[in-house]
């Protein structure tokens, strides 16, 4: 299940999507929008994605990981738009019929949507600032007005 | 030949617009619309170095050959996740 | 958090327990019954514990997690009782900055509680016969009545 | 001096009780409670070379001596998760 949304995570819905008789394992990866990054304050954050490539590349995610391990269940869901402190922007969830390969095939799928899915988080800082996340880049800041 | 190419949080920003069309000659690679857009859109040009390109929604090389109609997309490093 | 329950897992209540702002990762686990075991399907599982041991184990292990990762929460919730097909036996969650070490946690964790936690399944099968689950050891079946 | 062992899982099937209390002599070993147990309980033999044993909530070695009313718990291998 790939799913690309703006309303808040449903977490159980997620959960359910890849429960089944015949996994015995589950893992489910949150990120969570964090207080302190940088030692800076964030207050709020903004995610925007190139939708349609966004949802291929999810989806070659999940083929690739379904080709690497037992995978009976697999769910892929990023919230995008804007998001409150402590809100879940992405949510990856495997079931396998045992545990090492769903921590394996959870851990490679949210590493590899970081690396590749187009997807950009805006911090909007307490300070009023704000600016784009863009590693290895060195971004210039709007001021919020 | 007409190509469109779309741009996304930093470079969207930094050009004030989401999109951009062009008129390329035929040939023309994603390494000169790189270099293009650079001349079109001068605040661009710090993060163009840093930039992917899709075309439609795969991942580019600089030397890949652009089509007439290519729906184009400059990818900023992504943040995601 | 230390929990043994004989209520089904309440995942929600448990995701919860671990978020906060402070944590930009969550990896839940969830082991769950499977129907298929060494080719031999199961009915249903019941699962006897040494109650005030178990407690016990389960809080030192939480401890030895947060002294070996930067955990911000943490929640180890183990049902008992009977369990039919599909259900969640033990719920792990842990949250953490970032999120290698949540998966890292996470594993240390289910990994431990299934070596150390005393702890006990019985096998319920569809052939009508039973048996405890005690790795290592031939242990001989009942036959239900 | 009197001591406590509680059974449980296959050690309680096969014994058909959930404890049982013996009089040991001060001094004696969890090695030594070992042996005791599978002359006490003979459908317990098989199993007690694979058990460990508990005092209070603590796993024990088989040459801890045992105090006078310890609790002590009898822990086939187990399979929780």
């Amino acid at each position: 299940m790939i799913e690309l949304i703006t309303a808040p995570i449903d977490t159980d819905a997620v959960l359910r999507r890849v429960a089944s008789p015949e996994a015995g394992a589950i893992v489910l990866f949150l990120g969570t929008t964090r207080r302190f990054s940088d030692g800076r304050e964030t207050a709020s954050l903004d995610y925007e994605c190139f939708a349609e490539m966004a949802r291929g590349k999810m989806a070659e995610l999940e083929a690739e990981a379904r080709r690497r391990w037992p995978l009976v269940g697999c769910a892929i869901v990023h919230r995008v738009g804007h998001l409150e402190l402590g809100e879940a922007s992405v949510a990856v969830a495997v079931s396998t019929p045992h545990r090492q390969s769903a921590f394996e095939a959870g851990q490679w799928l949210i590493d590899t949507l970081k690396e590749v899915v187009p997807i950009w988080k805006k911090e909007n800082w307490t300070d009023g600032a704000s600016g784009w996340v863009h590693p290895g880049l060195e971004v210039p800041q709007t001021k919020a007005i | 030949m007409k190509v469109n190419i779309r741009l996304f949080a930093v470079a969207r920003e930094l050009a004030g617009r989401d999109s951009i069309a062009l008129d390329v000659s035929p040939g023309t690679t994603i390494g000169q619309l790189r270099a293009r857009l650079a001349a079109e859109i001068p605040d661009l040009a710090p993060v163009l170095p840093h930039v992917l390109f899709a075309v439609g929604s795969e991942y580019a090389r600089d030397d890949q050959p652009i089509s007439d109609g290519s729906q184009i997309a400059c990818i900023p490093p992504v943040s995601g996740g």
